[in-house]
């Protein structure tokens, strides 16, 4: 691997390359504008780039092939699939350039930091909340985002293990998979619902798929379904106004883009950090939707 | 002459990469004439109308329509120009139904936009009744056969009411009484303002439809001839630059030859019924018979093309059966098509390709390896025994003339070594001098013992060919003649013959009067020497 | 005059027999849908209630809108994979022109329409004139719609909620009393609109030659290539209309929505008995197609199907339906 | 026999120069790719690196391998919508004999490749005996392979990291000392090997009849059947063979990766001027085809260019590629 030298520090403007998970979602849209923000107010400049879907893992890998080309002073690195970016890892190690992994860890010892949330507790959290609306017992219906990814997987297994320990009363469903188009999301719920006339309660593990939910629920006219979803948008913020979804998990998605490029300036000038930085989630809902603590970790 | 001619051509000429077809071509045509044009296989006929026509666009040369310079810029507008023209290669739309080809364009709508498709199916079928075309206007061309595609395509042209009507070949799918009933439709035509340039490789027909023959050869202008004072042996002389003589009857006639191919009961869904026939080794056995009288139905069932109901197919003495054209090549029956462009060849592939593709896993590969040396030395052996005109065997077969591309058909089943081969309208738009040495080919092979079943609709040639005669009418096997029986007459008779008809039978023959006697007409010249 | 014993006998009551035999065969299509649904109905009591047959009808708007205008597409043998993104691309056009602009909805809903015209309008100019292969047309426009639709959005959602009569276009109610969602009644009428114009007019006449033989439609004096353009033009329509339709359900226009959709849409149209060689093909037949695909999808659902057995069993029931339509035509055919 | 003033003469010399024509065609098709080339190395400096070269061959050898496949099928007038989800069934199949049942490489590595020959045997057999269309037959096995991939491997990726040599296949360097991955060199090897099967044998000879006229090949006596299920199931040894390559490269089989490659893989075919209609089409096009999607992606992403651009730019790139292509056979036709 031919990757020069850094070189970076010389007074040229920093460079860093982050390859997120995803690019389209307004999640990563998200993270993408906190990064920029930070980067327009650290002088650093940044190139934000993810695979169409969460599955596609190989263009990831060929996206950090490239980033790496470009000899960047930093990467940040969101990985699909963190064993299969192993050698690029160490590639990036070779050429002395620093990783920040954001929204989940790289099992590798590569990253300086990990800027990420527990996506299984966060989900669980949306368990608990959904197990207390309920009132403990019923049936129980999810649309997740995605079958394979990581935060698919961990939103759903998240979710299923709170509910088999703490709610015995709750029946769930098989989950479906929306593959993050609000158009299926919506249709499945309606299908849901169709198969499930006494459906107490249903969850939606991210922005499409909770949007779908409130969609679905709002056009087969159902009453009396509790729904939390995760992440947020504008529609899912009017749903949780209107009261047709109960409410959601947020995590900070541009807090977490800011700290990326704040640990990446950090690392390029040296300066120590913690090995791991919990960016945290958060649970809104009617009541604290207007708290301007929460007001600041929406994005719409 | 001094009226001014209907269609002037005047030094034309047109290139392909790698072939000159057109070298400063002269022509006209007079108004209220038939003008033939004739020339060998590639002479450049097709491409003289197509750029009359506004398909191709000329090198050099001008055109004059009733003494003005004429500028075809395309299809369309040789049509408001008042050219209509029939192509050798038919132009039709297979999944619209005959009366939507014909009327392709020009539809009657209201307000533009909608179709009026009653008016349309009753203005098609007035067409087709004036024409007296056996068509239904309501069937999709897809599903027609040859013939009737020509017919579709005949009335297509005859619907323009065009002053000019360029006709390609339009005969060369057609049974003699068709034909006859062509040329009433020409003479209708022909008024004091039209003219019509006709191309046949028929020469006796050309003789009973046009007025004057202009021949061309190897892309350059040769001679005009009026018909009536010149005998078609000098027109064929002009063509390909010297006589044909050509012994007239079957060779080798024989007897008492053993049965290799013995078809018996033979019936299908449609068409076939109780056919029953042997095929001896060494014969040719001619197949004749009116349009759709089942005689490719026969050919296709046998070699597995289409399915059979009941009926058994005997080789050598046992008794086989064949599922598909693959089997039937495994007991080296082949299949020449009489649909060359549909059936018959990879237009989109090379000569090469084309001639040595039956052949090729038996005789030119090995290990699964393609045997490339051997395949274009025997490809070009073809070409030039079989005098294919095209600039190499690495040629786009589209771009060969119709006839070359028959006989590149025609190529590739001379390379597969075949004992058993049914040619179905084997020699149809092939001129002919090359008609004669296709002749000689087939007694070749009669002569080394392989048995030859030719199905053609240009009875002459069956006669000429045949060791005995196959007549079909309507799906049935209607006789079968020796070569001393067969005879225009007899044949005609047999082919003409109804379902539950005894001949002879006074009422029922009267209807088929007419229809027997054109044909005579048409081919007495060159058949009544002969026979 | 001669020849008269070739005429085929009896010309009228063969007419009438393949007409009926004709009849009988969409007839007997569509009874592959109906299998399905029985099937169904019997399988599970949650499927066949008037809200969830009504909201499978609801599913299938948008894949059977933009299959619709496919089909003409692929009558002329052509293809046109740019109608997912492409849409995507008109829905964040129609918020542009609604929600930023303030065009008014009786202005901006046929201007996003005509957007997709215009989209349909390039592709065709790319294949008819440019002679760009249809794949490798649609294939560039799918990705420069996709990169577009996020560039103009800025990546994000566009809401239509300052116009809440946007939504009704989608899921309001025509009919009153009755939950029975306008996109289904638009997308009868579309499919009907698009029938009458494939069958009755010079367009769609001129749709099925162009497919049928292109050399020979061009040889008969008709501009093949002002055809193509306007063909592809007109089908562009279908992805506008999709994409009002979409958004007004969404109450957003999503930018990244859409991809795969040109798939679905395809394959409703293939399903249907459309060749993709060109040709041959009805609208009737595409909505078969478009039904029997999300009847599959709710029916697997409504039965909790786990999902990763769903695409299994809907790859088979897929080949099973169009094997026996096979066997079916070539019965029909003898 | 006289009359030979019809055999044209010098045909060895004309022969000769039309060969060198056709060599020069494809000298110049590989010219757009050229200047892409040259445009991204003087563009940006990182670009015309031997890693980053080296890293866009690499990006190439999953789509090309895929490509190479299809290329048969297409030109026999096939399509195959399955390789993409069929090679995601094979890399997981490749996880249960390698990783579960610790078959070792030598023989389970050619066991998932073979696995890729069944599916291909499956399409075949339902187009050749079943008379499913392929775009049909192929999109129920891409559906089914789907739903597979994920029962087989419970929907959780199948990690190789107990077979460290296993990884060695696709980013070993055969070549010591030189850090050139593997599966270039089998890539390339495999565009070698599809180039000879072909041009020189009689599998390549009978898959341009099929695709050229169907019918005329059957009824020259050959076995159309038959060799459409060998083309399929040859072509489908190319989905094995991609799944190992990328499946050796990620060190694991992910069940949910490959939907999408169909058609990028389909693209690269008919980029590298393969005729959908079947008839015509080159390896060498292909590996063209699937070098110029990959050295835009590349190029664009080592620019910097914004991501939302990047898809319209390269749409714009792929007409004009495919545009001054068409320009440049027509002169040469003339
Ligand atoms: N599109 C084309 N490209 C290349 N060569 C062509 C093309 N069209 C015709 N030719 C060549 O031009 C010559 C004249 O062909 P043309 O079709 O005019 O012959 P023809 O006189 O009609 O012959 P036939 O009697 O066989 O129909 C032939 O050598 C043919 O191969
Ligand atoms: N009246 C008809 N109705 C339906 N199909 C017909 C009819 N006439 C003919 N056909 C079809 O056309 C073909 C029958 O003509 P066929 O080609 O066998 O006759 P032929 O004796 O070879 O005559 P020719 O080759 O001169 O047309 C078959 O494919 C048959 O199915
Ligand atoms: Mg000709
Ligand atoms: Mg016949």
């Amino acid at each position: 691997g031919g990757s020069g030298s850094t070189g970076a520090s010389g007074g040229k403007t920093p460079y860093i390359a982050i390859v997120s998970k995803g690019f389209s979602q307004q999640f990563w849209q998200a993270v993408k504008s906190g990064a920029e923000s930070e980067a327009k107010k650290e002088g650093a400049r940044i190139t934000f780039e993810g695979p169409p879907t969460e599955s596609d893992v190989e263009k990831q890998i060929t996206m950090l092939t490239n980033a790496l080309a470009k000899r960047p002073d930093a990467i940040g690195f969101a990985a699909l699939d963190s064993r299969a970016a192993a050698p690029l890892m160490q590639q990036a190690k070779s050429a002395n350039i620093p990783v920040i992994a954001f929204d989940s860890g790289v099992d590798s010892t590569v990253p300086v930091t990990t800027a990420a949330t527990d996506n299984k507790a966060a989900a669980a959290e949306d368990a608990k909340h959904l197990s207390q609306l309920v009132g403990g017992k019923g049936v129980v219906g999810m649309v997740i985002h995605d079958q394979t990814s990581q935060t698919g997987t961990q939103r759903r297994d998240g979710f299923i293990d709170w509910m088999k320990t703490n709610a015995p009363g709750i029946t769930l469903l098989p989950p479906q998979y929306s593959s993050s188009d609000l158009n299926k999301a919506a249709d499945i719920t309606k299908s849901i619902i169709a198969a499930n006339q006494d459906l107490a309660g249903i969850y939606g593990s991210n922005e499409a798929s909770a949007e779908g939910v409130a969609k679905g629920i709002q056009e087969s006219g159902k009453k009396g379904v509790k729904a939390v979803g995760f992440d947020s948008g504008k529609a899912q913020i009017d749903a949780i106004k209107s009261g047709t979804l109960a409410g959601a998990i947020t995590q900070n998605p541009i807090a977490i883009g800011q700290q990326v490029v704040v640990a990446a300036m950090k690392a390029i000038k040296g300066v120590q950090q913690p090995k791991f930085i919990n960016t945290g989630y958060y649970w809104y809902d009617s009541t604290n939707i207007n708290d301007p603590k929460i007001q600041a970790v929406l994005y719409q | 002459m001094t009226m001014t001619p209907l269609l002037q051509v005047q030094g034309v000429t047109k290139s392909f990469p790698g072939v000159k077809a057109l070298s400063n071509v002269h022509l006209d045509l007079r108004p209220g004439e038939v003008l033939a044009l004739a020339g060998e296989n590639g002479a450049g006929k097709s491409t003289l109308m197509k750029l009359l026509s506004g398909i191709y666009t000329a090198d050099e040369g001008e055109f004059y329509l009733n003494g003005e310079k004429l500028e075809v810029a395309s299809p369309k507008h040789a049509q408001e120009l008042g050219i209509a023209i029939i192509h050798q290669d038919f132009n039709l739309i297979p999944d619209l139904t005959v009366a939507q080809n014909i009327f392709v364009g020009r539809e009657p709508r209201w307000a533009h936009t909608f179709l009026n498709e009653r008016a349309l199916n009753v203005k098609a079928q007035e067409l087709i009744e004036r024409l007296q075309l056996p068509l239904d206007p309501k069937q999709n061309v897809g599903a027609l056969t040859v013939a009737k595609q020509q017919m579709v395509e005949i009335a297509k042209a005859l619907s323009y009411e065009a002053e000019v009507l360029i006709m390609d070949e339009p005969t060369a799918a057609l049974n003699d009484a068709e034909v006859a009933t062509l040329h009433e439709l020409i003479r209708r035509f022909i008024r004091p303002n039209t003219g019509v340039i006709y191309i046949s490789h028929r020469m006796n027909e050309l003789k009973v439809i046009s007025d004057r023959v202009t021949v061309i050869r190897d892309g350059q202008y040769v001679d005009t001839l009026d018909v009536q004072t010149t005998s078609m042996k000098e027109v064929i002389a002009l063509m390909v630059g010297r006589s044909i003589t050509s012994d007239a009857t079957p060779v080798g006639v024989r007897d008492d030859r053993e049965v290799l191919l013995s078809v018996s009961g033979l019936n299908t869904k449609d068409r076939l019924k109780d056919v029953s026939f042997d095929l001896r080794k060494g014969e040719i056995l001619g197949f004749a018979g009116l349009m759709g009288a089942g005689r490719t139905e026969v050919a296709r069932a046998i070699v597995g093309a289409d399915g059979i109901e009941s009926g058994t197919i005997t080789l050598r003495g046992k008794q086989i059966s064949i599922r598909n054209p693959a089997e039937a090549a495994k007991h080296r029956i082949g299949y020449l098509s009489e649909d060359r462009k549909r059936y018959g060849l990879l237009l989109e592939q090379d000569v090469g390709a084309n001639i040595v593709l039956s052949a090729v896993s038996e005789l030119y590969a090995a290990w699964g390896f393609l045997k490339s040396k051997s395949m274009r030395a025997t490809a070009a052996r073809y070409v030039k025994t079989l005098r294919i005109k095209t600039p190499s065997i690495n040629q786009m077969t589209k771009n060969l003339s119709g006839g070359n591309q028959q006989k590149v058909v025609i190529a590739k089943w001379l390379v597969k070594d075949c004992d058993i081969l049914i040619f179905d309208e084997p020699t149809r738009g092939i001129d002919v001098g090359a008609k004669e040495e296709i002749y000689v080919l087939l007694n070749e092979l009669a002569a080394q013992g392989k048995s030859i079943i030719m199905i053609s609709s240009e009875l002459p040639e069956v006669l000429r060919m045949s060791h005995r005669v196959v007549v079909m009418t309507e799906g049935r096997v209607a006789g079968i003649l020796t070569a001393d029986e067969a005879t225009q007459e007899s044949v005609m008779h047999y082919a003409t013959l109804r379902d539950d008809e005894r001949p002879g039978d006074p009422a029922e023959r009267d209807s088929f009067e007419t229809e027997q006697a054109s044909p005579t007409d048409v081919n007495s010249d060159q058949t009544a020497g002969k026979r | 005059m001669t020849a008269s014993g070739v005429v085929t006998e009896k010309p009228i009551s063969r007419d009438l027999a393949s007409t009926i035999r004709g009849r009988l065969q969409q007839f007997l299509a569509f009874g592959g849908l109906i299998v399905i649904f029985v099937f169904f109905s019997l399988a599970s009591p949650d499927f066949l209630t008037f809200s969830n047959v009504t909201s499978m009808l609801f599913s299938t708007v948008v894949i059977g809108t933009l299959a619709i205008g496919t089909t003409f597409v692929i009558i002329t043998a052509g293809i046109d994979l740019s109608i997912g993104t492409g849409m995507s691309l008109c829905a964040v056009m129609a918020g542009v022109f609604i929600v930023h602009w303030h065009i008014p909805l009786p202005i901006g809903v046929p201007l996003a329409i005509l957007f997709g015209g215009v989209i349909g309008l390039i592709n065709g100019f790319n294949v008819a004139i440019l002679k760009i292969p249809p794949f490798i047309a649609t294939l560039a426009m799918m990705l420069a719609a996709q990169g577009l639709a996020l560039v103009i959005s800025h990546s994000a959602p566009i809401y239509f909620d300052t116009v809440p009569a946007y939504a009704a276009i989608s899921t309001g109610n025509l009919i009153p009393g009755v939950k029975f969602p306008n996109a289904v009644i638009v997308l009868a009428a579309v499919a009907i609109i698009a029938a009458i114009i494939l069958n009755k007019t010079v367009l769609g006449r001129y749709t099925y030659s162009i497919g049928s033989n292109a050399e020979a439609t061009a040889l008969s004096g008709i501009n093949v290539r002002k055809w193509q353009i306007i063909i592809y033009a007109f089908a562009g329509l279908f992805i506008g209309l999709a994409s009002v339709l979409i958004s007004a359900r969404l109450g957003s226009a999503q930018p990244a929505l859409g991809q795969g959709y040109e798939l679905q849409a395809i394959a409703a149209v293939v399903i249907g008995g459309t060749s993709l060689f060109g040709g041959k093909g009805s609208i009737l037949g595409t909505v078969i197609g478009a039904l029997i695909i999300s009847l599959l999808n709710n029916g697997l659902q409504i039965m909790s199907v786990p999902q990763e057995w769903q695409n299994v069993v809907l790859g088979a029931v897929i080949l099973a339906a169009v094997y026996t339509d096979n066997i079916r035509r070539r019965k029909a055919a003898m």
